[in-house]
């Protein structure tokens, strides 16, 4: 592993709650790591387990979703069915080798930029402790 | 052409000329043989069998990159072919295949990526002394020695191998480690034709095609094809591990906003293999997928090349999960003509 | 097994006129082949079989046969379809029924208490196969092999499948009509099939899957074989969007197998048919295993027994475990 | 979709918000290389009217198609360049924004880092918005009515608002009178005008408004549906009175066999009702109500020989079979007016609340003083079991508040008020008595704050700046033990009465309302708006607002702002007859779904049905979305697995090219 490696981070935040705490980290000038990129979505029910392994593939290093609170959620449920997708990737993910490190969940809500802060500090620290991400990468695969 | 013998004690300094040659030989990889690249001081070991995945990969790779470019670019950037390769221990079944489907490439426009990887490989086969039990190359023109695709031709005589030239790209091969080759009498030759016999004896399967060309246009709506194609899976096992089923697809695969456009296998038994945009499928079910492979093999490349595009390895018969056996198929059709 | 009453019931469905067939096995062309057969009529019963070396999961061709578009006026044949099915299989045609994969009217399932199958590769690397076809019968504990009039026996520690060791439903859980007596089901394996892949370290999951994947030829087969996988238009093979690449190589042939393995989370009733029909022996079973097993261990679901039941990938419960949670 | 996507990208300084961290010449530098852009500049307020003009003429002269602005949080100002391309003539969903202020600028410190990741988020903004698709937002009809929970200054001020306004309004009150928590003070801060003679012609108005449907001792059960068209389950809960036939004389309660056995809810248990009662002599509506829980027939089948009230009542209005009632209908806003609930004191044990009865709430206080109250508004105490009036009184501060220990930082804001008010009365009412007020800060911020505060001191109030440790009793006196903090003197002050001046709290039962209307909460944990300058009053679910204590403590003037402010956000749909409903909805793909039903099952709106269509010939089940009721959360997507149904704009074919931009671009 390079000296000077950063990990690249991929997350997922829904509209309402963890997308609003990211910004309200910001309105709170809260400083956090700059290798986290996010991709809104409405809820984090939205996100299709599939990108995590996409994001994986396509170069990422480690993922991210974020969503509220449980009961908290402004579809109500969305947030109750990613966690039981997510539990399920992970485990998954886990047994065909790819670390778990690279892959974190999150219930952050609107108030909550300093949890905001934590999570993305945590899930970049094991991101780089996991390493660059090697292993179904598909640019290590002559294309 | 010439014969030589190769005493297998030197069979290890043999390879070891040839290994920095990109050298590929049968590997036994979990439980199946696949074609893999020799490394430094490996000492391939031939056994009975064929490869599970047919060396058509070696000249026709499975995924085959045609050229690079950017998004919203036009500017393309091609491949460079240029390392040569041995082949060694190839069947003669699947070395019949590659002639079978270079009629097909040098067609109506040569391929350039197809026949580079031709010209830039060196087939050395292996005669059969064991055929499997679902071969039936001696019913389509070939057999356990054939030669016919081969620049070499070794055969297993006990202690020794013996080797036959047939091209020139197989001479200058042999000219190489002529050291280690000592001339094959007589003796030996007969050795070879006595084992030749023995293994065709031994080939328990066979296909009588006499007429089957001629005849399955007028079997097109038969109800053979749908008994026979009902338990299909639509998988793509048979068409992938035929030496002679050549079908790709062209795809563009970007990543972020690079990309290439490659071409990959396709199987004509796969559902989209023949799908309009609109929706509409020509070979809507299993059944017109299945009379495809069949009248492909049998009907249209006898058509258009005079030869029929299977060389009988058993592969697709060895590995259908559900049994659907092609020499069973065509028992069906001589019997409905 | 009593042969001549499994031909005779499926003989007297295949007469009924709101049956269109009845999928069943038959002897295979070769060695310890087994082929589904479509029987249409009395006569074709007479071909039936239920023997050890009926693996397939026939409920797989529920979704496989095609609906291809009628010609105006002409009205669908909505005849009923019926089928022989083993515990695992039935499980398939509830799972089915539950996912709005077929109706629960149009199918007729003939049940076969199953005692248990063998592992044909297994078999065949200790007896290899001949040209002419071998049977394969139950004997008490064991199974027996009757080949050129010999008899050997079979033990079944040796030569059960994989699958049969971890099975839990020998006994259709659906079933119109049974074949048969319910046979007594067996003490569980002690290991789940997946513990000698646990008890590997991440590099060593890693190097283990990236040489199993990297065999893959992308075949489809596992998928096709599979009765639980019947979208008209598998993800797999889109282009808009594109979800895996065609590209056969390790990248996206891991990404085929993850996309698959997940897709059957809380769905997979453990027939092991794709790990079966690959023919790059690629350990797919474990996959599906290691998921069925969480799914039954964290989530207490069990799919394929419970025609009522909402289907897990589509349900939630409120204390779903989320320890992985930050 | 046909033309060829012409991206314009537009990289704001915000002033040096963003320009100060991120070299935004650079990152439009890096823009214009990407497939598809043609203009990339920056500017230094995008959201200025001159940035704005600088978009839409570069739409006309460039003939762009695709607008990216990267600039704040599209939570921000989506909206604002939504407008904007669309009076250039784009759709307004051909717009993406890129989030290089709240989630890049003013977190990164490092130019170099913040300026590589606003040109990663840019790529991918480029990546999905040459794959957005133009929507049109449908209008549908709003209903013309409003619903408001809560019947307290709030609900009622709201309530007048839109019904004078000509709109019907359903105001749905828990308790079997309106009023709230107003009703049970005695004098209001700092003028001491009678709480209930400015309250009651209100509370009587909001009963006799021709346009106001008033269900008191009701609750709503279930609110679905969407702004504009919210359809609303109310329980009424039995009264066990008939409504109608009920004069409110009062003969029942006077002869009721459990006669003031139970504490009054009103007068904060220091009063005792029948179980037949009318909360308070003013309540509105004057209709008695049986306690189920205290009635003897009700909750024993048996009372004497048969129910007093029922004998007694000329009117027979009586009715022991009466069951709940569901009543429906249909509202285009809801106002959410809940309220708070007083600091429990006794989660502060030091403080004795539960060992002494002289120890006392603010809340208790004001009836207490209260003329119509339980002592007739003479203050007076038990000392153990021995009825005093108090000559020397301690008020605690900040109790409940401004404490983490008890998990609520935020200041109540209407205690230091209420505190001086209360003391105020004490001395009009003991004018001999000895009043000290412990406090950690005296915040008297408000109109007439400090004034009255002022007067207060000179009416021989002590203030003595400390926080109370602890109250114990020694011999007929409680002791506060207390450090002045201004002099460092530790204190044991003997007193008689201890008024403890506790704070407000979010009400326990508000998740109920949580969940019916999908709100969430602040850190202080009342309701959450929509943004805390702009959209003090909204939510983030649309049509539904927030007024009085429910969002945050506050007192009866701004209450009654924020109501007026609630009731005419809320009457907008209403006034309008239309409300646009979401474009971003998910959408089926009807020849690749397979009908399993997973999306029907996971929608928690019930937006998506299974129906029967023709598929060339042969008769299949797919799934189908009601486009007014989908919320287009994308659960159902990430559900499906045959990818055949996709909420637009967040559709997997837009999101993928999201990941790998981000994945590839290092």
């Amino acid at each position: 592993m390079s000296e000077n490696y950063e990990p690249n981070i991929v997350a997922f935040l829904c509209n309402w709650c963890s997308y609003a705490g990211a910004d309200l980290a910001g309105t709170s000038r809260v400083h956090y790591p700059a290798n986290i990129q996010v991709i809104r979505v409405m809820c984090s029910g939205r996100v299709n387990p599939l990108y995590v392994m996409n994001a994986l593939q396509q170069g990422a290093d480690g993922v991210l979703i974020s969503g509220c609170h449980p009961g908290d959620c402004h579809y109500m449920e969305g947030n109750f069915y990613a966690r039981r997708r997510m539990g399920m990737l992970k485990d998954l993910m886990e047994f065909v080798g790819v670390d778990p490190k690279r892959f974190h969940m999150s219930w952050v809500s609107a108030s909550e930029g300093h949890k905001w802060k934590e999570v993305v500090e945590k899930t970049v620290e094991e991101a780089r402790e996991a390493g660059p991400f090697e292993g179904f990468r598909r640019r290590q695969i002559d294309w | 052409m010439s014969a030589m013998l190769l005493n297998k004690e030197k069979w290890p300094e043999f390879i070891g000329k040839l290994t920095g040659k990109n050298l590929w030989a049968p590997k036994l990889e979990g439980e199946a043989m696949r074609f893999a690249p020799v490394a430094e001081d490996e000492v391939p070991e031939l056994t009975d069998g064929n490869t599970r995945i047919p060396p058509k990969n070696i000249v026709f790779p499975q995924t085959e990159t045609m050229y690079r470019f950017q998004l919203g670019d036009f500017e393309m950037k091609e491949p460079e072919l240029k390392e040569e390769m041995i082949l060694l221990g190839i069947r003669p079944c699947d070395a019949r295949a590659m002639v079978i489907v270079d009629k097909l490439f040098s067609w109506d426009v040569d391929d350039p990526y197809y026949l580079k990887r031709r010209e830039l490989v060196t087939l050395v086969g292996l005669a059969c002394s064991e055929p499997g039990l679902n071969c039936f190359c001696t019913s389509l023109g070939g057999g356990p020695a054939s030669t016919e695709g081969l620049d070499l031709l070794m055969v297993d005589l006990g202690d020794s191998y013996l080797l036959e030239t047939i091209t020139p790209k197989g001479e200058a091969l042999v000219s190489e480690v002529s050291e280690l080759l000592i001339e094959a009498d007589t003796e030996k030759i007969k050795m070879k034709k006595k084992m030749v016999s023995e293994s065709e004896g031994k080939i328990k399967r066979s296909v009588d095609h006499k007429g089957i060309p001629e005849g399955l246009p007028g079997l097109w709506e038969d109800p053979l094809w749908k008994s026979v194609s009902a338990s299909c899976l639509g998988c793509g096992t048979c068409t992938y591990l035929c030496p002679t089923c050549h079908c790709f697809d062209i795809q563009d695969e970007t990543e972020g906003f690079e990309a290439r456009r490659c071409r990959m296998w396709d199987s004509c038994m796969f559902e989209e293999y023949t799908l309009h945009t609109s929706g509409h499928n020509p070979r809507p079910t299993r059944r017109e997928r299945t009379r495809n492979r069949i009248n492909h093999k049998y009907n249209y490349y006898v058509d258009k090349f005079d030869v029929i595009a299977c060389v009988g390895c058993g592969r697709c018969i060895n590995l259908c999960p559900v049994n659907i056996d092609i020499v069973e198929i065509l028992r069906q059709v001589k019997e409905a003509l | 097994m009593d042969l001549e009453q499994l031909r005779k019931t499926a003989a007297e469905v295949v007469v009924r006129e709101d049956v269109k067939y009845l999928i069943g096995w038959k002897q295979g062309s070769y060695g310890y082949r087994v082929a589904p057969v479509f029987v249409e009529d009395a006569s074709g019963a007479a071909e039936l079989l239920f023997s050890p070396l009926c693996t397939a999961n026939l409920a797989t061709y529920l979704t496989l046969v095609e609906k291809t578009p009628l010609p105006r006026g002409q009205e669908a044949d909505k005849r009923k379809v019926a089928l022989l099915v083993k515990g695992c299989d039935s499980r398939a045609v509830t799972q089915l029924i539950v996912e709005h994969g077929i109706n629960r009217d149009q199918v007729i399932v003939v049940g076969c208490p199953c005692p248990g199958v063998v592992d044909t590769e297994k078999l065949a690397e200790k007896y290899p196969e001949q040209g002419k076809p071998a049977e394969v019968e139950w004997n008490g504990e064991n199974f027996v092999l009757l080949c050129d009039d010999k008899e050997t026996e079979l033990p079944r520690d040796q030569f059960l499948a994989e699958k049969c060791r971890l099975c839990r439903h020998p006994n259709p859980v659906i079933s119109d009509i049974t074949v048969g007596e319910p046979v007594e089901p067996w003490t569980l394996a002690d290991d789940n099939g997946v513990e000698e892949i646990e008890g590997k370290n991440l590099e060593e999951r890693q190097a283990y899957w990236e040489e199993q994947f990297s065999k893959c030829i992308r075949c489809y087969s596992c998928r096709n074989v599979c009765p639980l996988c019947y979208c008209q238009d598998c993800i797999l093979d889109r282009l808009n969007p594109t979800w895996v690449n065609r590209a056969v190589n390790f990248s996206e042939n891991t990404a085929f197998n993850i996309a698959r393995a997940f897709h059957l989370a809380g769905r997979c009733i453990e027939c092991g048919e794709c790990e079966r029909v690959c023919p790059a022996n690629i350990p797919l079973g474990k996959l599906n295993r290691k998921m069925a097993r969480e799914v039954r261990d964290k989530y207490g679901f069990e799919p394929g027994v419970d025609p009522e039941a909402e289907p897990f990938q589509a349900s939630f419960k409120p204390d779903d475990p989320e320890d992985f949670i930050l | 979709m046909t033309d060829k996507p012409k991206v314009g990208v537009y990289v704001c300084h915000c002033g040096i918000n963003i320009s100060a961290t991120v070299d935004v010449e650079t990152v439009a530098d890096y823009a214009l290389k990407l497939p598809n852009v043609e203009v990339a500049r920056t500017y230094s307020y995008m959201c200025s009217d001159p940035g704005q003009v600088l978009i839409k003429n570069d739409i006309k002269e460039h003939g762009l198609n695709r607008i990216i602005v990267a600039s704040c949080s599209p939570r921000m100002h989506e909206p604002t360049f939504r407008k904007a391309i669309q009076e250039a003539g784009l759709n307004p969903y051909y717009l993406e924004m890129a989030n290089i202020r709240e989630q890049c600028s003013w977190v990164h410190e490092d130019m170099e880092e913040a300026t590589a990741k606003s040109k990663k988020l840019v790529a991918s903004a480029v990546a999905k918005v040459r794959l957005l698709e133009a929507l049109e937002s449908k209008e549908v009809d709003a209903e013309p009515a409003a619903l408001i929970i809560g019947a307290g200054i709030a609900g009622i001020q709201a309530a007048l608002d839109i019904a004078d306004a000509g709109f019907k309004v359903f105001l749905v009150e828990k308790t079997p009178s309106v009023g709230g928590r107003m009703a049970q003070l005695d004098k209001t801060f700092p003028t001491l005008d009678c709480s209930a003679c400015i309250l009651t012609p209100k509370m009587v108005d909001c009963a006799s408004h021709p346009n106001i449907e008033l269900l008191s001792y009701s609750e709503v059960e279930e609110i679905g549906g969407y702004i504009g068209n919210f359809d609303v389950k109310v329980r009424k809960k039995a009264r066990y009175v008939d409504f109608d036939k009920c004069t409110g004389c009062g003969d029942c309660a006077a002869e009721c066999r459990v006669k003031d056995r139970f504490p009054s809810e009103f007068d904060q248990g220091m009063g005792k009702r029948s179980a037949i009662y009318l909360p308070f002599p003013q309540a509105v509506p004057a209709k008695y109500t049986i306690d189920p829980e205290s009635c003897l027939y009700l909750t024993r089948g048996k009372c004497g020989k048969g129910p007093k009230c029922q004998e007694v009542c000329k009117a027979e209005a009586i009715n022991f079979e009466q069951e709940d009632e569901i009543v429906e209908f249909k509202v285009g806003a809801v106002i959410v007016a809940t309220g708070f609930d007083p600091f429990d004191a006794s989660r502060k044990p030091e403080y004795g609340y539960n060992d002494y009865p002289n120890v006392i709430t603010g809340m208790e206080m004001e009836r207490l003083v209260s003329a119509s109250g339980p002592t007739g508004g003479k203050v007076k105490v038990f000392n153990g079991e021995e009825e005093i009036e108090p000559k020397e009184v301690a008020f605690i501060k900040c109790v409940g508040s401004r404490d983490a220990s008890v998990g609520n930082e935020y200041c109540s804001r209407v205690c230091c008020m209420y505190v001086a008010k209360q003391a105020h009365l004490i001395r009009d009412k003991i004018p001999d008595a000895n009043i000290r007020v412990y406090y950690i800060d005296v915040r008297a911020f408000g109109k007439g704050f400090e004034e009255f505060y002022d007067r207060v001191r000179r009416e021989n109030v002590r203030y003595i700046r400390g926080n109370p440790s602890e109250i114990f009793k020694r011999g007929n006196k409680l002791v506060v033990k207390v450090e002045d903090t201004l002099t460092a003197t530790p204190l044991e002050d003997e007193v008689d009465l201890v008024v403890l001046g506790v704070g407000l709290e979010p009400r326990a039962d508000m998740r109920e309302i949580m969940d019916l209307l999908r709100l969430s909460q602040s850190p202080d944990r009342f309701f959450l708006e929509a943004h805390p300058k702009l959209r003090p009053v909204d939510t983030a679910t649309e049509g539904v607002f927030l007024a009085g204590c429910c969002q945050g403590p506050k007192d009866i003037p701004d209450t009654v702002a924020q109501a007026k402010g609630a009731a005419s956000s809320a009457m907008i749909p209403l006034a309008r007859g239309k409300v646009m409903i979401s474009a971003q909805v998910a959408e089926v793909d009807e020849a690749t779904c397979r009908g399993c039903g997973f999306c029907v099952n996971i929608c928690p709106y019930t937006a998506i049905e299974l129906v029967k269509i023709n598929r060339f010939g042969h008769e299949v089940e797919v799934a189908r979305v009601n486009e007014a009721l989908c919320k287009g959360c994308g659960s159902c997507s990430a559900g499906c697995l045959s990818d055949s149904i996709q909420p637009k704009s967040f559709r997997d074919r837009q999101i993928l090219p999201q990941i790998a931009a981000l994945g590839v671009l290092k």
